[in-house]
């Protein structure tokens, strides 16, 4: 059943979610938009097509805490944190951002359960919104997402099974020209749908309406898919990149060259939507201690810093891991799903302009040579 | 000198040991008072005091930080003070900057005989601070005690 | 070259590529240090280039923003010179490292390019741009005359961008970074030879940003600051990028302060960050620009700096660090009468 | 971890007063690391010291925190007690609980709690201290004195006969300084050139001292146990070796119109002069400002006299640079400027003088041949005005806050030489109080009151107001019987303060020795350190420290000497090990920290290092712990945060910071 609502009253339904909830969506904040909590202040933003940090950090924040230790005298007592317990909503993710949360889900789901991790998913509710103007910088498609249908699952991901649904997003939305149109997906979708009925008008009750609106939506998908054809990057081969590939690629003498500009910042770890990576660390507050958890990067000269001292020395060590375990590591472990999702964001924020598409592109080039270079050997002959 | 509210301020001085530590000294053995909310450090010179170091003051909740050194010209390492100098200056400009009350952090020359000095800038010092109250802007909310 | 062109890239003025393969060829240099043509209009990536062959790859455009100099760290180490290309606000970082004995000036054989402003996509998106294809009006147009002339035209010069959703043109200058809005001028302070003209693109005041930020409340300051400063992620993309960050292990990564390189719960150790960092380089931060360029939440990084350079001119007198590779550093010097730090207070 | 015992100190009731030191203890006991904690009455006691050494052996400690008094009381002693227990001294911290608490706050509650933070502080630095290791210094077996004045004269005396070198430098052509302008000495009235006169040759004599006249200290690096001293000798323009000081040139000398300094001005000297008849060495030296010949280039009479073929006009400027084990300061005072005390018209009447000038006029030798004159018109006075204080015990910014000491004595020595001499010259005083304490000084004053009938006024004089007929009208008032005075009198001697010599600045700057308000050299400790300055090596002799008469000055020149001789017995010296370090891994090479230090204590060098498995060779700062100081200057200007400070390295500080705030 498909329901619609006027783009005017969209801050209405906001508030009317905020009402029960907690609703996390795209905000404007000194220039940059952001996921963050609704407020009436907030200025939402739905029309920037990316938010400069994935929404991941509304279930797998930057930085949270996970227990602390207070003194008393000699004696310590460790007081846990409390779980995520409230409902919440997040509205305005992007296809590839909740194909971003099934890498996490693979991560942090499969046991031992990141018990943090999954109370939020439990109590959050995904509302997808369609790329309306996909960019230059998008290249989800080339991993079977498809941003005109938000929420739904990549092909890619077929067959892996029951934990696939927690993919999906609860509501699909199309925001199409001064309408927005909204389709529960999941129970929790039906439920979230249900208790916004006073302010989500439905399309209708006859067939004819619904068939309108069906089609309504269906052209604006046609229109986004027609774009994605367009775009620069849609076309990418990930030919040979899977996790058999793996000592070829990582003996590859390319990465030596890739490497080279790379400033060891985390931006691409950091806007990433998928990359999952953390550091345990204690912040000593003079009256306790408290153990937190914060993003890191494998970009970074003490990520994984052991006493003895690092296990990978070099820049192009850590260049190489993150492009090694997104294209093959991780599909070797999860049934060939890639732990990229064509965000884009890294190859818009890398200061060096190095990105994903760069080192995929690279070792295609390479290879052509070589089969070229194979070819006219085999002339001689 | 008692004060009305009951707000405790914590107050870290740097001093350094040739002459403003001497000086605390001295206000010490002249049973010269002020209040119990300042605390000393001992650092060899006012160029010891690394800025992070009155960051970290402030991070960890402290609500104002005084540098006390030599005078201009008297440092026992001779030109100590006057790299402490700029370093502060530029510092608290920045604290200024952010939006951080000035009145908060101080640079005071204070010689091994000057303990009335030291009991009156002290004195000054923690007025100061209460009147401008709890340092919430540059604490790290953590260190809060509920 | 022609790959670059195909991928929408403006390629590289012939004069200057002509004349690095020469230098290339004969053995003058072992590498050129220099720009990759992007796979887009606008992300050419820094690059070293060993053979003939990989200099097609070799351009020079309105893109080309990077700041070289910090690479000169690593490339002194290699075997043999390096030609590296340097725009004349990057040798201000080049004479800094110099100074500080942290890039080796026999290792370099410097060219000085000509720039005449270089283009930041940001600005370009801001203005509501998006699906670029293709941008033209990026690259350069050099007569084969003398370096130090003026370079006429470009200021008028537009941008036609092809995008996906139709195409749109901007005024070159609309899409400055903010950098070379307070060019500091088109001398280069240090080369080999220089190739290409170079234009002052100076049209707003340096500090007046910084002054309007002095001139709010207390209130409107923290404000200002912690709106900016919140949306830090911690990437550390400033550091990194920054010449004159160029420690080997930056004190936000060792135990000497145990203070974290990492997110933090609170924002303060953000601003700590901040303000230590634009500490430590005050003196020798050049306003480059890099910081603000590569931030990705777009946090105007330079304003700290800039404070510092200010108060620096104000209370030591005027001090443009990298200017030459000699100069006393403003805080490793004194003065017998230098203001007190109470000044600050007095300047309200 | 460490093992850390906490022990609070009593200090009689000093501390147990106002601090409930069994909470202290009890608090501390909680702090991580503290294995033991214990309070005694004297920590610093024979018995409180076995109790730290009991402690240490019993419960392994490995590091130790008194809660006392300050640790520039005290710190060495637990140190020294710690080592005698085997621990390394290095691994004690003093928590500063009187000075800066018990003594300051009177609220028991408040003064405990912040006792217990200092405690932590203690406690939280001791845990990241380290042991350290001092290092060894040579030294040189010479000493220097600035100042050839008695208090320099004597201060060398002594460490020579004790068989060291020493070597004195004046800055005018002769030693002598003050003394030697004084006509006669209170309290015994002997006179001055007669007990100065030997010494001076005795040290002129002395085959294990050398003297540098007319020459001045340039630059000192350096420091204790191994000073190195640039002295500038200025050129005297006559050879001391072919000199004979038969005196010609000075008489031949056609330029005689310098003012005399020896005679405070009242008289004029030639251009090539010797200061006074006795001067060592006996050889004059030109005053190339007021001679003839360096001025027009003409003129040349004394070259022309002198047989001996003294006269050398090419004579420069020399640079000697010497080393030294220790430097004593002797650098004497001089009279302070009257320009702010016009209303007893010293600029206005030459009738009025300073008591300094006066000397001079009572001297043999002096302007007026010893002959008591105005010098107006030559008259003798019938009625003269002594006037007290002027410009000490100053509550104004005028004059000086602090007392001369001298003044009483020399004023009662003056006018009792007066009434001796001239029974018909009526003598008063004005003073303020009379203060003689010391060995016959009272009697002496009571001597002149007495015996010899000097009039004692208790008041001040407002105003001298000379007078067309050349008298001085002394208005003043008496404070006993309250009534105003109207004094006509022939002459005006003011007592006028005395001031450090101006150009002790500079040379306290050089040595970084520290000076007070008033100029004044600063000693170690007041009571118990008062012939050394807090920096190390360097000693204080006479007025440079503080007024001074006669005796005293020389009691403390040899006080001064056994300081210097205590040094220079020494061969070697243990240096701080509170030093800074360069971290290896960390150091970018990028001279800062040099630039910043004070003592060139960092040098650079190419080093191969290892990190982390990458090998190269790198750019390092390397510390000199002998020059180092350990100012810590270094510390803030790296900005890898590579260098840091023994003894108060950056994460001791911090945690320090971080005890205090929470």
């Amino acid at each position: 059943m498909m329901y619609k609502i006027a783009r005017e009253n969209l801050s209405a339904l906001f508030r009317k979610i905020a009402e029960q909830q907690e609703l996390y969506l795209p905000v404007r904040r000194a220039g940059q938009v952001n996921f963050g909590v609704w407020s009436e202040e907030a200025v939402v933003d739905l029309d920037t097509l990316k938010s400069v940090k994935s929404p991941k950090d509304v279930f797998f924040p930057q930085s949270e805490n996970l227990y602390t230790v207070q003194k008393e005298g000699r004696k310590l007592n460790v007081c846990p944190q409390d779980l995520q317990e409230k409902d919440f909503v997040v509205f305005g993710m992007r296809s590839c951002d909740v194909q971003g949360l099934c890498v996490l889900d693979r991560v942090f789901l499969s046991e031992p359960v990141d018990t943090y991790y999954a109370a939020r998913r439990e109590h959050g509710a995904i509302v997808a919104l369609a790329c309306h103007e996909p960019e230059e910088s998008c290249f989800c498609k080339v991993f079977g997402i498809d941003c005109a249908n938000p929420g739904a699952l990549p092909e890619t991901a077929e067959g892996t099974g029951a934990e696939n649904k927690k993919g999906g997003a609860d509501v699909a939305a199309w925001l199409i020209g001064e309408e927005l149109y909204w389709k529960a997906q999941t129970e929790k979708g039906e439920k979230l749908t249900e208790a916004l009925k006073g302010i989500l008008t439905d399309t209708g009750e006859t067939e004819e309406q619904q068939k309108l609106a069906g089609e309504k939506v269906a052209r604006e998908q046609a229109a986004i898919r027609a774009i994605v054809e367009q775009l620069p990057y849609s076309h990418l081969s990930l030919d040979g990149w899977n996790g058999a590939a793996l000592n070829e690629k990582f003996n590859s003498p390319l990465w030596e060259e890739l490497y080279k500009p790379c400033l060891a910042c985390g931006t691409c770890t950091f806007v990433c939507p998928t990359c999952q990576c953390y550091d345990i660390k204690d912040y000593d507050t003079g009256h306790g201690v408290q153990r937190y958890r914060c993003w890191d990067s494998c970009m970074y000269s003490d990520f994984t810093m052991m006493a003895h001292g690092n296990n990978r020395t070099s820049q192009m060590q850590r260049f190489r891991q993150r492009f090694m375990h997104k294209l093959v590591y991780f599909p070797a472990n999860n049934d060939g799903m890639y732990s990229c999702v064509g965000c884009g964001r890294c190859v818009e924020k890398c200061p060096a302009s190095l990105n994903i598409v760069k080192v995929i592109k690279k070792f295609q080039e390479e290879k052509q040579k070589a089969q070229a270079a194979e070819m006219a050997g085999g002339d001689q002959l | 000198m008692p004060m009305k509210d009951e707000f405790k301020p914590k107050i870290v001085a740097f001093c350094c040991n040739w002459c403003s530590y001497a000086g605390a000294d001295l206000a010490g053995s002249s049973r010269l008072t002020y209040p119990a909310d300042v605390k000393i450090i001992r650092v060899p010179c006012s160029c010891r005091v690394n800025p992070m170091f009155i960051l970290r003051a402030f991070e960890k909740g402290a609500d104002g930080v005084i540098l006390c050194g030599c005078h201009p010209g008297d440092c026992h390492y001779s030109t100590g003070n006057y790299y402490a100098r700029r370093r502060m200056t530029l510092l608290f400009s920045m604290l200024d900057y952010l939006g951080v009350e000035n009145g908060r952090t101080r640079v005071e020359w204070v010689s091994a005989a000057e303990g009335v000095k030291f009991s009156q800038t002290m004195n000054e010092f923690v007025e100061k601070i209460h009147s401008l109250g709890k340092n919430v802007r540059l604490e790290d909310l953590r260190c809060r005690k509920e | 070259m022609q790959e670059g062109m195909k991928n929408g890239c403006a390629g590289a003025p012939a004069v200057l590529l002509e004349r690095i393969s020469t230098l290339l060829a004969e053995g003058t240099v072992a590498r050129v240090l220099g720009w990759k043509a992007g796979d887009m209009a606008y992300n050419p990536e820094p690059a070293y280039f060993e053979t003939q062959e990989a200099l097609k790859d070799f351009v020079y455009d309105g893109f080309c923003g990077a700041n070289l100099s910090k690479y000169m760290i690593e490339a002194s180490k290699l075997e043999g010179k390096t030609l590296v290309c340097l725009k004349p606000c990057d040798t201000y970082s080049f004479n800094q490292l110099l100074k500080e004995h942290r890039v080796d000036r026999e290792k370099a054989y410097i060219i000085g390019v000509g720039c005449g402003g270089k283009l930041d996509v940001e600005q370009i998106r801001r203005k509501g741009i998006k699906g670029i294809q293709s941008i033209d009006g990026a690259q350069l147009v050099w007569e084969e005359s003398d370096p130090g002339t003026e370079l006429k035209g470009i200021g008028d010069d537009v941008l036609t961008i092809r995008t996906i959703y139709g195409e749109k043109t901007l005024p070159y200058g609309e899409a400055l970074l903010e950098r070379c809005h307070v060019c500091k001028g088109k001398e280069h302070r240090v080369y080999d030879e220089l190739i290409g003209q170079s234009r002052d693109t100076k049209d707003a005041d340096r500090f007046a940003q910084v002054e309007r930020i002095e001139a709010m409340s207390p209130e409107e300051k923290f404000a200002f600051f912690q709106q900016e400063l919140s949306k830090c992620i911690r990437c550390n993309a400033c550091r990194n990028v920054c010449p004159a960050c160029s420690c080997r292990k930056c004190v936000f990564d060792s135990n000497k302060f145990d203070s974290s390189q990492k997110a933090n719960a609170d924002s303060f150790e953000e601003k700590m960050f901040h303000i230590i960092r634009a500490f430590h380089v005050a003196g020798r931060c050049t306003d480059c620009g890099e910081c603000s360029r590569v931030c990705p939440q777009g946090i105007p990084l330079h304003l700290f700096n800039r404070k510092f350079i200010k108060d620096i001119n104000e209370l030591y007198g005027t001090y443009q660090a990298g200017e030459n590779a000699e100069d006393k550093m403003p805080l490793t010097s004194f003065d017998f009468g230098d203001a007190e730090p109470g000044i600050v207070g007095e300047r309200g | 971890m460490q093992r850390i015992g906490v022990f609070v100190c009593h200090c009689g009731s000093n501390i147990a007063a106002t601090v409930d030191v069994k909470k202290v203890v009890e608090m501390a006991a909680l702090e991580p690391g503290v294995v033991h904690a214990e309070d005694y009455q004297y920590m610093c006691s024979e018995a409180g010291q076995s109790l730290i050494a009991k402690a240490i052996q019993e419960k392994q400690l490995t590091g130790l925190v008194v809660c006392s008094c300050s640790p520039r009381m005290h710190e060495t002693t637990f140190r020294k007690a710690a080592e005698r227990a085997g621990l390394n001294p290095y691994m004690v911290e003093i928590a500063n609980i009187r000075e800066h608490c018990s003594w300051i706050h009177k609220d028991m509650e408040e003064a405990t709690r912040k006792a217990v933070i200092l405690a932590r502080a203690a406690i939280a630095k001791v845990n990241l201290n380290t042991p350290l290791q001092p290092g060894e210094s040579r030294v040189t077996k010479r000493a220097l004195v600035i100042g050839g004045g008695i208090a320099g004269i004597q201060t060398a005396l002594d460490i020579a006969d004790a068989g060291y070198e020493v070597d004195i430098v004046e800055k005018t052509p002769s030693i002598g300084g003050r003394m030697s302008q004084l006509d006669k000495t209170f309290p015994t009235l002997d006179c001055s050139a007669c007990i100065l006169t030997p010494k001076m040759v005795e040290a002129a004599a002395h085959e294990r001292i050398r003297i540098y006249t007319y020459s001045e200290v340039e630059k000192v690096s350096g420091f204790v146990g191994d000073f190195t001293v640039d002295i500038r000798k200025k050129a005297r323009s006559v050879d001391m070796d072919k000199c004979t000081g038969c005196g010609v040139c000075q008489e031949k000398c056609p330029s005689k119109k310098t003012p005399s300094e020896f005679n405070r001005g009242l008289n004029n000297r030639s251009a090539i002069y010797t200061p006074f008849a006795q001067a060592i060495p006996n050889v004059p030296v030109i005053d190339r400002e007021h001679c003839i010949k360096f001025q027009t280039g003409k003129c040349g009479v004394c070259a022309k006299v002198c047989q001996a073929g003294a006269i050398d006009y090419e004579q420069k400027d020399e640079i000697v640079t010497e080393k030294y084990g220790a430097i004593v300061v002797a650098t004497g005072f001089d009279t302070i400027k009257l320009d702010q005390y016009d209303e007893y018209a010293y600029s206005q009447s030459k009738d009025v003088i300073t008591s300094l000038e006066l000397e001079r006029i009572m001297n043999a030798a002096g302007p007026t041949k010893g002959h008591l004159e105005r010098l107006s018109d030559g008259k003798p006075p019938k009625e003269m005005v002594f006037i007290q204080c002027v410009g000490s015990r100053c509550a104004d910014e005028r004059g000086k806050s602090y007392c001369s000491k001298i003044c009483c004595m020399y004023t009662a020595k003056h006018a009792m030489l007066i009434r001796d001499k001239y029974p018909d010259v009526n003598v008063t005083v004005f003073y303020i109080d009379v203060r003689t304490p010391g060995k016959n000084f009272d009697e002496f004053y009571r001597r002149a009151v007495e015996q010899y009938g000097v009039n004692y006024i208790k008041g001040q004089v407002g105003k001298v107001i000379p007078q067309p007929d050349g008298k001085l009208l002394v208005q003043g008032v008496d404070l006993l019987d309250n009534r105003r005075i109207m004094k006509e009198a022939d002459m005006v001697v003011l007592a006028t303060a005395i001031e450090p010599n101006p150009d002790v600045r500079k040379i306290a700057t050089m040595l970084t020795a520290s000076i007070d308000t008033n100029n004044f050299l600063t000693e170690a400790h007041a009571k118990l350190r008062p012939v050394e300055s807090p920096t190390a090596g360097i000693f204080l002799s006479g007025v440079c420290q503080g007024p001074k008469d006669i005796p005293e000055t020389v009691a403390q020149a040899g006080a001064a000497a056994v300081k210097a001789i205590g040094l220079l017995a020494k061969e070697k010296l243990t240096t701080n090990p509170c030093t800074a370090k360069s971290d290896e891994l960390l150091c970018n090479g990028c001279s800062v920290c040099a630039n910043v230090c004070p003592y060139g204590a960092i040098t650079y060098e190419e080093r191969q290092v290892n990190d982390h498995g990458i090998r190269e060779v790198r750019r390092l700062a390397v510390v000199n712990s002998a020059l180092c100081q350990g100012c810590g200057a270094c510390t803030v200007a790296c900005p890898s945060g590579a260098m840091d400070l023994q003894g108060f390295s950056n994460r001791q500080i911090i945690a320090e910071v971080d005890a205090i705030c929470r």
